[in-house]
């Protein structure tokens, strides 16, 4: 066993405005780029794990982006390997 | 010792330069035959790491070659009652008080802002901490000159490799703020200032003041034979190799990508514990001596401080804690890496200063020890790879280097007056350097420590104008404050580097005066182009001497500084900047005058004489005239005008005040409608032409809002202290009008100015 | 109980950097202040008052106040929920606002099982922003830190954050709800006291202007803004930031 | 033509030290996470475009990464669509 990374990807729920994103898209196109309708922002956690310290990644992981990385009130989360 | 290699100096000088250029170590053929000649007197070849500490100790950055001949000569005699030590550290001591004192220093971050604006900011607000804990300090402001391209220059313009000047400005303003604002320091002062000769060379400047306890101070020296070197704060990695020697010469078209190691990242959140680890520590006195490792990393510290107290060091490399695997010595040797300091601690003190790291949970390693003789020498792991004189390695070469003056341009075409004042003035007060600065200003946390008596931003809540100096009141037992302004004109220091740079002293007194605070010390950083041009260098002998007019004669001196050359990007070289920080203290912090007019019915004076010097001024630039006077400066003037103001300050004789600079009297006029949204009906008389009197940038000037009950103590006391004065007006109404010589030259309503000069910066940074 | 038996516990972690303000304010008022770092508190018996200051804990890198919420959640939860239980006081400013509403503190459910109903999220300018705000006292409970400063009376604090836009789980009835129950405390306002003035007045974007609110109880308190940095900066009424200290000063010595 | 979402994801080269990462790493293992070795952010960017304004919406999303989103001296990036 060895090493495994896993990437949890956090972004703000459908409906929760993200300044952060509009902030980038006015930016954009004040650099001239009017192409642009809109812009999200994600935030994502690689996260390498050494697998011989743990039994369930599955869970830990969940455990990471639920009791840390995440606020449930804003926040959807996805995880990926 | 595959680690360490041998390198051969005995070869042509062909060959010699080569070696300069494939090691990075920055070293003239001329002086790399010093070290020649040093290592054959020794009967043995250089190592790496050897030849690496040199190209640190020897670069303009660490040693002054080019600069430290004109600062002797002109800046550093001058003398002033409060100084405890100036100029020898890293930061200069001030008295404060009876029992404390404070640490102010400055300096520049250019040419990794240059790179990386973000990094390069965030670690350049992280070095001055350094520069000021080290001294036994506690931080209690940051100040940030920072200058750029204009933001609004088009991309067509803009030499390929060199970043939009929008995307420096702001990502220079991120990292101040997230790092200023995540260790808990208030950057409560600074500049903003824009010229096109910054494109592709911006300058960032950073200042910190501190409070210290006097008997807290500790310097940079080691207190005796066998101390031990004690290393804390982050792991040393690869971040900055090379950093002093980059900041020695010129960026060009490659910089970008040749130089990634000498970018350097920030981390505030080992830095604030670091901070109150290394002051715990002190304050309980467990350290011989301290000092910050910025420029040259180890390699300038360690020997640094054992010199200084007459000793050498003996360390050993490997014992360096690393935050990236297989570092060569030499790499760990010069590593920039930030938020490390370095202590000096007796045997017995050992265990306790290393609990303290160990409670702050900062790495904290013994990496030396000090011996007599005044000699460096490392091993790694067992092996000697590092063995010389270090007053060899620290002497460093000095040059006198030629110069070649300017001629400078007083004449100018006949030009006529603006056909419509108001359109004119509006312009004006709408222009990037006369505009607001809250964009920047609101992003850093400038209430933080709660001792903030007053900020950059005054007056009604969302209404602010522009305060002349932030006021800090830095003890909880005393009403004493400390008053904070930065300052320079490169537009005029470009024209005339001796009178640009007097003026720019001349401002800093005024800014300081006009908050009711008596000027007490200055700190310089003098930002320059490549020192090797005569004509560069002799700009930079000239705004020496012009820095050098005016302090000493008004009861504060220089005393601390940074000099900054190669300030020359792809798109050529950079204005002569030297930003000076200037420093007031104030008896009561409830008694400082503001801008913003405080009251209807008021008198209005204007203090100081107004002179045909229009060169480099807002006005001239805006209609792209050339020519003209720089503004002068009378020292003798400036030192009886505010001693006159600050007498009257005393007495409580001036309701708000406001220095005249950038933008003229109009400016200065608008900024104190601005604040309280009172405005005022101004009559001028006097023999110059409109656009003069209102445009003109002549220095030594206020204007003064005065109760007319006080009016004749205001005119008696100028009038002793020979300054002239004319009262010119009245506050009240809801617009700002102008006459001149009986002609009516504008009437603005507030609201419109307020309009004017808030806007720009955030329609262009969004 | 007197002021100076009063132990007042002002808890820090890395880049936590409010903390002496916060001191400064409890020490002029008579109290014991103390700066304990989560390292090295065992207990929370010693004292009356925990109170978490403003900074930027641990960086602030995830969310603001998450990762000191965390640590003390597996350090200590079970305590502080005893803590407030017995009606001690417990407060957070800005940065200590946020860590009280990651820890489920704040606005607090009636399960009191710690879910996460609230979030202090990016403002809408994107920004960090330093201003003056106004602050109107909103409530007529009486919320432990308020009880000396009367209902609809004006402040003038300084705000300082980058992240303060209070969002509520549940919507409009939950807002609805927060303020039948008294427990929002301060709303952001413009020189005429309207409540629904728009940004700057509101910095953040907070829906209906919230600045601070409280539990149910009244006992657990936070707000955006910083009372400890106008402790000497008075309103009209002779009112500033030092009346939130004085009040929490007061219920502890009046209640144990 | 319509609407395009292009995914501009910007990560810190090899070598550049990551404090965020540092931090979260800490983060994660002082909650008891002991078996995370190593931590690093990403950020992405979801980026919608107007493809009627826009003709070569590789070249304009490579000009937006380089221009705004990203300093090449210490970032890498990813676009992905
Ligand atoms: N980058 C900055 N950081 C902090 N304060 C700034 C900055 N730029 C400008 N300011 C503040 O804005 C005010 C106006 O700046 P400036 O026009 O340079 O003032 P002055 O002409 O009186 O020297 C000053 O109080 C200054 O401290
Ligand atoms: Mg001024």
């Amino acid at each position: 066993m060895g090493k495994k990374e896993v990437i949890v990807t956090v972004g703000l729920k459908e409906g929760i405005s993200d300044p952060e994103g509009k902030n980038v898209k006015k930016a954009l196109s004040l650099l001239g780029f009017k192409e642009v309708e809109e812009v999200k922002i994600l935030k994502s956690y690689k996260i390498t794990i050494n697998e011989n310290k743990c039994k369930d990644i599955d869970e830990k992981v969940k455990a990471m982006a639920e009791g840390l990385l995440t606020n449930p009130v804003v926040h959807d989360y996805e995880i990926s390997w | 010792m595959s680690d360490v290699a041998e390198i051969n100096l005995e070869v042509s000088d062909f060959e010699l330069k080569k070696i300069s250029e494939e090691t990075g170590i920055g070293l003239s053929v001329d002086e790399l035959k010093v070290v020649q000649e040093y290592f054959q007197k020794k009967g043995r070849k250089p190592t790496d790491i050897e030849l690496q500490a040199l190209g640190q100790a020897w670069s303009e950055h660490c040693c002054y070659k080019s600069s430290k001949y004109y600062l002797k000569k002109y800046l550093f005699h001058l003398k002033a009652p409060q100084n405890i030590n100036v100029i020898k550290e890293d930061a200069g001591i001030i008295e404060f008080d009876k029992d404390h004192a404070y640490a102010v220093a400055l300096e520049s971050h250019n040419h990794p802002s240059a790179i990386e604006p973000y990094g390069g900011a965030a670690t350049g607000i992280g070095g001055i901490l350094r520069d000021v804990v080290c001294m036994g300090a506690q931080p209690i402001a940051l100040i940030d000159p920072i200058f750029f391209a204009l933001p609004t220059t088009k991309s067509s313009v803009i030499p390929k490799s060199v970043k939009h000047p929008k995307f420096i400005f702001s990502g220079v303003v991120d990292g101040i703020r997230d790092y200023g604002n995540r260790v808990g320091i208030p950057t409560i002062a600074g500049m903003t200032c824009f010229h096109s000769g910054y494109l592709g060379n911006c300058l960032v400047n950073v200042g910190c003041v501190g409070i210290v306890n006097k008997k807290d101070i500790i310097y940079s020296k080691v207190g005796n034979v066998s101390d031990y070197f004690v290393l804390a704060g982050g792991g040393t990695g690869r971040d900055g190799i090379h950093g002093v020697t980059f900041a020695s010469k010129e960026l060009d078209d490659d910089s970008a990508t040749a130089s990634r190691s000498a970018v350097q990242v920030g981390d505030p959140i080992t830095k604030e514990p670091l901070i109150h680890a290394c002051l715990e520590a002190n304050e309980k006195k467990l350290l011989t001596g301290m000092k910050d490792l910025g420029g040259g990393g180890l390699s300038c510290v360690v020997g640094e401080m054992a010199l200084a107290a007459g000793f050498g060091a003996k360390v050993q490399l490997e014992n360096v804690h690393l935050k990236e695997k297989d570092l060569k010595p030499w790499e760990i040797w010069v590593s920039e890496s930030q938020e490390r300091m370095m202590m000096s601690v007796r045997e017995e003190h050992l265990k306790e200063v290393l609990k303290i790291f160990e409670k702050w949970d900062v790495p904290a390693v013994i990496i030396g020890q000090v011996i007599p003789e005044k000699r460096m020498e490392l091993t790694w792991k067992g092996d000697k790879i590092y063995d010389m004189d270090l007053e060899f390695v620290t002497t460093g070469p000095s040059y006198k280097r030629p110069i070649r003056p300017v001629r400078i341009n007083n004449e100018h075409n006949n030009y006529s007056e603006p056909e419509n004042y108001e359109v004119m003035i509006k312009t004006i007060i709408n222009s990037l350097n006369c505009a607001s600065k809250d964009w920047v200003i609101r992003q850093y946390d400038f209430e933080v420590r709660a001792r903030t008596i007053s900020s950059s931003l005054v007056g009604h809540i969302n209404n602010e104008t522009h305060a002349d100096a932030a006021v800090i009141k830095p003890l909880e037992s005393s009403q004493r404050g400390l008053v904070f302004t930065s300052d320079v004109n490169p537009n005029t220091v470009a024209i005339d580097p001796f009178w640009g740079s007097a003026g720019a002293v001349d401002e800093c007194v005024r800014n300081i005066v006009a908050t009711g605070a008596r000027p007490h010390s200055f700190a310089d950083c003098l930002n320059f182009g490549n020192p090797e041009k005569p004509d560069k260098m002799w700009e930079f002998s000239q705004a020496v001497q012009g820095l050098a007019h005016v302090a000493g004669k008004i009861g504060a001196t220089f005393v601390s500084g940074n000099v900054s050359l190669y300030n020359e990007g792809p798109a050529g070289a950079c204005p002569p900047t030297p930003t000076i920080l200037g420093i007031g203290i104030i008896d009561d912090v409830d008694d400082i005058i503001t801008v913003p007019f405080k009251k209807e019915g008021n008198l209005v004076y204007l203090v100081g004489k107004t002179r045909d010097e229009m060169a480099g001024s807002v006005y001239f630039n805006l209609r792209s005239l050339e020519g003209g006077k720089v503004p002068k400066v009378n020292p003798y003037e400036l030192a009886n005008a505010s001693a006159g103001l600050l007498e009257l300050a005393n007495m409580n004789k001036i309701s708000s005040c406001h220095d005249i600079s950038e933008g003229g009297l109009i400016l200065a006029l608008a900024e104190m409608c601005i604040g309280n949204g009172i405005g005022a009906s101004i009559h001028i008389k006097d023999l110059l032409r409109g656009d003069i009197s209102l445009f003109s940038e002549s220095n030594t000037r206020w204007i003064c809002e005065v109760e007319s009950k006080d009016s004749d103590a205001f005119e008696s006391n100028l009038q002793a202290h020979c300054t002239s004065f004319a009262l010119i007006g009245t506050t009240g109404g809801t617009s700002l009008s102008i006459t001149h010589n009986k002609r009516k030259l504008a009437d603005l309503p507030i609201s419109e100015l307020i309009k004017e000069w808030q806007a720009p910066l955030w329609e262009i940074m969004g | 109980m007197k002021p100076e038996d009063i132990n007042i516990c002002i808890l820090r972690i890395e880049g936590t950097n409010n903390e002496q303000e916060m001191y400064d304010a409890f020490k002029r008022l008579g109290t014991k202040p103390h700066l304990v770092h989560l390292n090295e508190l065992s207990s929370l018996k010693p004292y009356q008052c925990l109170m978490i200051p403003g900074g930027f804990s641990a960086g602030d890198y995830i969310r603001a106040g998450t990762i000191f919420a965390s640590r003390i959640k597996s350090n200590f939860m079970d305590e502080l929920n005893n803590f407030i239980k017995e009606g001690y006081a417990v407060g957070g400013i800005c940065n200590g606002f946020q860590v009280l509403v990651e820890l489920g503190l704040l606005p607090g459910n009636p399960k009191g099982n710690g879910t996460i109903t609230a979030c202090l999220s990016r403002n809408d300018s994107a920004r960090f922003e330093c201003r003056h705000s106004i602050l109107k006292h909103v409530s007529s409970k009486k919320c432990v830190f308020t009880s000396l400063l009367p209902q609809n009376e004006q402040l003038i604090v300084p705000s300082a954050h980058a992240e303060g836009k209070f969002l509520l789980s549940g919507g409009k009835k939950a807002y609805e709800k927060l303020e039948k129950n008294g427990q929002i405390i301060f709303k952001y306002v413009n020189y005429k006291g309207e409540t629904n003035a728009p940004y700057p007045w509101n910095p953040n974007g907070s829906p209906y202007n919230i600045a601070g609110i409280c539990n149910k109880r009244g006992n657990v308190f936070g707000m955006m803004p910083h009372p400890e940095r106008s402790f000497f900066s008075k309103n009209e009424h002779g009112y500033s930031g030092k009346i939130l200290f004085e009040s929490v000063v007061k219920y502890i010595g009046g209640t144990f």
